[in-house]
């Protein structure tokens, strides 16, 4: 008997995991979809009794908050999926930049602008300041920072020239012909980036949990991974 | 029926303070511009709630304001011809008349051909008002009007925007509405021939107030409300029998105080007309006058003599059983010794008597 | 119908895109027509009458304009959705469910377009000269049938301006819709959801970009159309 | 000055093909609804643009669609009073007023308290034209137009909505007005007393197409033009000189044909004057009649005599100088043995030549 | 004299969010108002001739209502950014810079609303009898004259409703905005940018509301006062 299951996943997922829940259709009989969101907006959804079954987050702090609303099933959550974020410069050959404690980033823009997510609530952006933070470079950056409300956009503002540097995810930099990346901030210097991945206490659907499995199968690894993912071990 | 009015209002400057009876028949309000005709109206209509005052239709009250009564103006059954047409832009002219229709009720009436025929708009039938001159958009205000088979129609200077001959086409038929019907009609108007020809009774208006009021045939005949009427509108009306139509093309008319020959008005013999006669256009003498072009002469006794202040008097004469205004210079009142009780004749030109003053008789 | 549209955009588009092509027309279609009733309701009542409250019912329809779609969208969640104090309402009583339906997203376009709509409509009405309503009452017509036959008639051009306004801007609206009903293919995933999910990925911008000229496409057809059938309207009142 | 115009336009089912000079003076536009006036007139003033045709005023040419010239409404220089008053609601009435003055240029011309004064609109200047009377409007566009100071007035019926009183206030103005300025005025209007009085040059128009052009007093008195006037309108002029102001409030004329009393006109000993007199006012009498109140007796010679179709009779008859048209019954015209070249009595009310009827000589 | 107002709200509010609410009034105001004489221009275009590419231009003047705001916010970046065709040149002649500027958020404000705006005048051009503008030319007025003194005063409650509705757009615009200048706080952080922050953490619901709060008092103070000078407006114009 087939089942439709419905997938709520942060937007920044949507490449792979099109590819992921196309294959899982087909090799089950079964139909995924999936409702590509803000991580905040679909957390939000999910409280006021979303008919999602898998939650996919790109922000740990709402499947916390998800959790300790008892709004997701108990052992399902998993670390499904890191990732890295880097520095990028516009222009497809760009010098590369050691990032280091105390690397004069401030310097190297000048009078212009470092673009970022929202430093204060969008993943990335939190992440990419915690990173300036540990480096002790934030507060000689902080004023030059042009915060997007999401990753493509800052990385739509380093592709136009726009800001002449950005930090973004490593998955989306790869894909933009116009930046090219310039560094990449290591893993110690920010808290480890991670997309939880649960089932949903309401859902009362056997495929759902099966459908999160899958997403660790060796098949779903392999584009997670060519979309520059990392698929984390359990 | 009867429509009642007392009625006051303030509008900044202005002050309405008016009470008339309206009989069957037409009630013209005359008067000045600004002198607060179209306020009466609109009072009437419902489209204008006054201070204060009292409004009722043959008992029906429309408005009373001691009892906070203020019947809605689509349940007055009013047709109001408005002195700016405000035909509905939307419509063709066919919708526009056919409008009031809807809601009127199925007994018979003014018919729709009928009344398309009478005011020469056939031709109009499926263009839209934006396009039609002053006087056919007029016309279909009045049709439009007509065909709403009114309790009451209010008319706001519904002809002035009309040339004579059309005038002289339209008045007729409101004249059988008035004779044949049972509708009342309120009519403004600055024109004392239509007002002369078409009035049973008469109120005129001055800043707001009535100055007069009554049948027209009073009002008209009165010299003391020549002032108010102005000198070149005063005139009385002689009833007269249709005694025959001559070959020539003139109707012979019997009066009271003898023949009368005016041109040819379709009546039939024994018909009961109202001929207006205007002061001005009577001419006074004390001998029976021979060889003149004018065909009319009939004897009359002088009853009042009103001497005006410019060089003009007005002279009120019994002629059988009606009385005639005549005004005549002051200098030949006085060379022909005219006084109350003095005999003479009233001499009338049969041409004068035109299509616009003669009515079926009120 | 749509599928016969022939080669070049239609071609690509994969059936979930279709499909979001069709419940957009779909939502922005009903989310218009259903709102217009009330949009001329309340136009007319801000237009021509003074009531107790007036200036808080203008101000409440004015409010989706000025707050951020995504805050919008929010708060039809909490009242509009199953938990919420409507919503569950609604659900309980008649069965009728917004959250994550296309019917929630077609809510919230007409929510986002409602200010827009009674707008154009509102100035429709006051230009409509009064004297012309007065005439038509004298004629034996009650307030209804006034309405009916002579203001509706001369605000057509404005009611056919506004509601194509609100078909424009329910076809384009997103931040709501996405924050109330979400964006799950072929459910409630409107073009302006699908076009937002390609650019939240690397790569998706030419396929968002194809999508933004079928919304174009659609948009600017009905404001041709809505252009047309207005002038004709202004035509025949002209005169012929 | 000139207005020389040559037009053709067609609308839907109504084609216009007009021609007529307008000299200095009043050009009134004759003829009933519907006939085209105001599709003229709205060519001249450039608010339609003709399929074809040439408009020069004083050899400037505003229209002329051989060389493709048409010149913007604005630099025309018209006053256009239009038939429905089009006040600017936003303004007051005096802003109104002023309207025109901020384009006009700063040579003398009707001044504003004058103009105001005379049409008694000083109490409305502050008020907006929203809440004024149908007459108060028109009165306003009326000052609004002269104020402009115009090189030509276009007027469409701009007396229709105003009382017979403030007519005749006004028409003194708009007479001066033709008599004092060299500014040619284009009137129309559906009072015949109006058009004779104040016209100069009058064109008759029927269907859009113009049926007789020519000086006033031509076209007047001329019995052929009886039809498309309107027999009720027909009449000639007296041209006459003002001899003396007698104290009963009289005015006696010289005419070339014998004395004339008139009621008093405020005018200069010498001073020139024309007399309307309405065919039909005039009674005819083979022998000199006496002792009648009507104190004008002018001694005549027929001319012409032009039976109707109807009861009446058009004589045009010699008096002095001048033409006079008299209307009397085919039976009188029988009856007194009329035909040219016979003398005989034009009989005239002194009374009947109202204030409307007299004009400084055009 | 924002930080004068007392207690409550603005006694919560950080350094940061009092300088959005002020950029928000700052970026509003100017949007609204430096685009208002174009938009009478744009309306009486469109209401009042007929011209070659007319229906582009309306097309044109619709788009920013029919595409998702993060689109018109990109093809603003690409145009008027300062790599951007238009963007470069201002550039470089008048040093006029919009990226990363006020200036920046109040031309996505301006253009946002444009079709607002000139929807609105449009409406009430159109309802302007043209006889009264023929009216005033035979008084010897020309074409801009006539706009001047009779088009403009009969327009006025058209254009304030136009500029109300469009400064209350620019006040909740968000999504092109933050796509075309980001959110850089005291510069380009406008408040539906701050309250969309507060949206995207757990538990920034209060704050979020807090500023919300204060956005709505803006735009209904603007609304009412607007509807207030309309009604007077139209009521001097009905007569004393
Ligand atoms: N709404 C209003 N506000 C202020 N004054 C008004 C209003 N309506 C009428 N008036 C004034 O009341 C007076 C009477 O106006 P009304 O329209 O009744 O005159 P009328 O006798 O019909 O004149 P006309 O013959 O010129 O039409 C006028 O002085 C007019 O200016
Ligand atoms: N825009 C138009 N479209 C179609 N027909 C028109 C238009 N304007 C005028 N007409 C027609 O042209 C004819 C002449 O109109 P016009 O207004 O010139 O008449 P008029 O002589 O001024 O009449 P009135 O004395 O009634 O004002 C009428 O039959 C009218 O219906
Ligand atoms: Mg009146
Ligand atoms: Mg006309």
């Amino acid at each position: 008997r087939a089942e439709t299951i419905t997938v709520f996943a942060a937007a920044s997922l949507k490449t792979a995991l099109d590819g992921i829940v196309a294959d899982w259709n087909a090799e089950t009989g079964n139909t995924a979809v999936v409702s590509y969101a803000g991580s905040s907006a679909l957390a939000k959804q999910i409280q006021e009794g979303a008919p999602a079954d898998v939650f996919i987050s790109a922000a740990v702090n709402w499947m916390d908050t998800l959790e300790e609303g008892k709004l997701i099933r108990p052992g399902t959550r998993v670390d499904l999926l890191g990732n890295s974020i880097v520095l990028v410069a516009h222009g497809a050959e760009a010098a590369p930049v050691e990032i280091a404690p105390g690397f004069d980033l401030a310097g190297m823009l000048g009078g212009n602008k470092l673009a970022m997510a929202l430093v204060d609530s969008v993943p990335a952006g939190v992440y990419g300041k915690a990173a300036l933070m540990s480096l002790g470079v934030w507060e000689a950056v902080a004023p030059k920072v042009a915060q997007a409300d999401n990753v493509r956009a800052a990385l739509a503002l380093v592709a136009t020239g726009e800001a002449p540097m950005g930090i973004v995810y490593a998955t989306d930099a790869a894909a933009e012909p116009a930046v090219s990346v310039v560094g990449a901030f290591p893993a110690d210097s920010h808290p480890a980036i991670v997309y939880p991945a649960a089932v949903i206490a309401e859902s009362a659907k056997p495929e759902a949990e099966a459908f999160l499995t899958y997403l660790s199968g060796a098949k779903a690894r392999a584009a997670f991974e060519g979309q520059g993912f990392t698929v984390l071990e359990k | 029926m009867t429509l009642s009015v007392r009625l006051t209002h303030r509008f900044g400057g202005f002050s309405l303070d008016a009470a008339f009876e309206a009989p069957m028949g037409v009630t013209a309000v005359f008067g000045r511009s600004g002198s607060g005709k179209t306020t009466v109206i609109n009072a009437v209509a419902g489209l204008l709630r006054p201070d204060a005052g009292h409004v009722a239709l043959d008992g029906r009250v429309l408005f009373d304001s001691s009892r906070k009564v203020f019947m809605p103006v689509h349940r007055r059954r009013l047709g109001y011809v408005f002195q700016e047409g405000r035909l509905f832009p939307h419509l063709s002219v066919r919708q526009n008349l056919d409008y009031g229709r809807w809601f009127a009720p199925r007994e018979e009436g003014a018919g729709f051909d009928h009344v398309v025929a009478m005011l020469g708009i056939g031709a109009l039938l499926d263009r839209r008002p934006g396009g039609l001159s002053g006087g056919e958009k007029q016309r279909v205000a009045i049709g439009r009007a007509l065909l709403a088979k009114p309790r009451l129609l209010l008319m706001d200077e519904p002809l002035a925007a009309l040339d004579e001959e059309r005038k002289a086409e339209i008045l007729p038929y409101l004249e059988r509405l008035r004779d044949e019907t049972e509708i009342p009609v309120l009519y403004v108007s600055h024109s004392m021939a239509e007002v002369a020809r078409l009035a049973t009774t008469l109120v005129l208006m001055e800043a707001g107030r009535v100055v007069r009021a009554g049948p027209a045939a009073d009002v008209l005949s009165d010299p003391d409300s020549v002032p108010a009427l102005g000198v070149r509108t005063a005139g009385a009306s002689l009833h007269a029998i249709v005694a025959a139509q001559e070959e020539d093309g003139l109707t012979r008319l019997q009066t009271s105080a003898g023949p009368l020959l005016i041109p040819r008005v379709e009546a039939e013999i024994g018909a009961r007309l109202a001929i207006r006669i205007p002061a001005q256009d009577v001419i006074l003498s004390r001998n029976r006058p021979e060889g003149l072009s004018a065909l009319n002469v009939l004897a009359a006794t002088v009853t009042a003599v009103r001497l005006g202040e410019g060089p003009g008097a007005i002279i009120q004469l019994r002629a059988g059983e009606d009385l005639l205004l005549a005004r005549v210079t002051r200098r030949s009142a006085l060379a022909l010794e005219l006084a109350p009780g003095v005999a003479c004749f009233a001499i009338l030109k049969t041409v004068a008597v035109a299509q616009t003053n003669v009515g079926g008789a009120g | 119908m749509l599928d016969a549209v022939p080669g070049g955009l239609g071609a690509a588009l994969s059936p979930d895109e279709w499909r979001a092509v069709t419940l957009s027309l779909k939502v922005s279609f009903w989310a218009t027509v259903l709102s217009l009733p009330l949009g001329v309701a309340v136009a007319y009542a801000l237009a021509r009458h003074e009531f107790w409250g007036k200036q808080a019912l203008n101000g409440l329809v004015h409010l989706p304009l000025i707050l951020p779609p995504v805050v919008t969208g929010y708060l039809l969640l909490l009242t509009f959705g199953r938990k919420g104090m409507i919503g569950g309402f609604l659900d309980q009583s008649f069965g009728l469910v917004f959250a994550f339906r296309w019917t929630g997203a077609a809510l919230t376009a007409a929510v986002m377009a409602f200010p827009l709509m009674v707008r154009a409509i509102r100035l429709a009405i006051e230009a409509v000269d009064p004297k012309l309503e007065q005439a038509a009452s004298t004629l034996g017509a009650s307030r209804p049938w006034v309405f009916a036959t002579v203001t509706l008639p001369l605000i057509l051009p404005g009611v056919i301006a506004g509601a194509i306004l609100a078909f424009a801007k329910a076809m384009g609206e997103f931040g709501a819709t996405i924050t109330f009903v979400s964006n799950i293919p072929g459910q409630t995933q409107t073009l302006p959801s699908a076009i937002y999910s390609f650019l939240q990925v690397p790569g998706g911008d030419a396929k968002a970009m194809q999508l933004v000229l079928i919304a174009i496409a659609i948009a600017l057809t009905a404001l041709f159309l809505s252009e047309w059938v207005g002038r004709s309207v202004a035509r025949r009142i002209a005169g012929s």
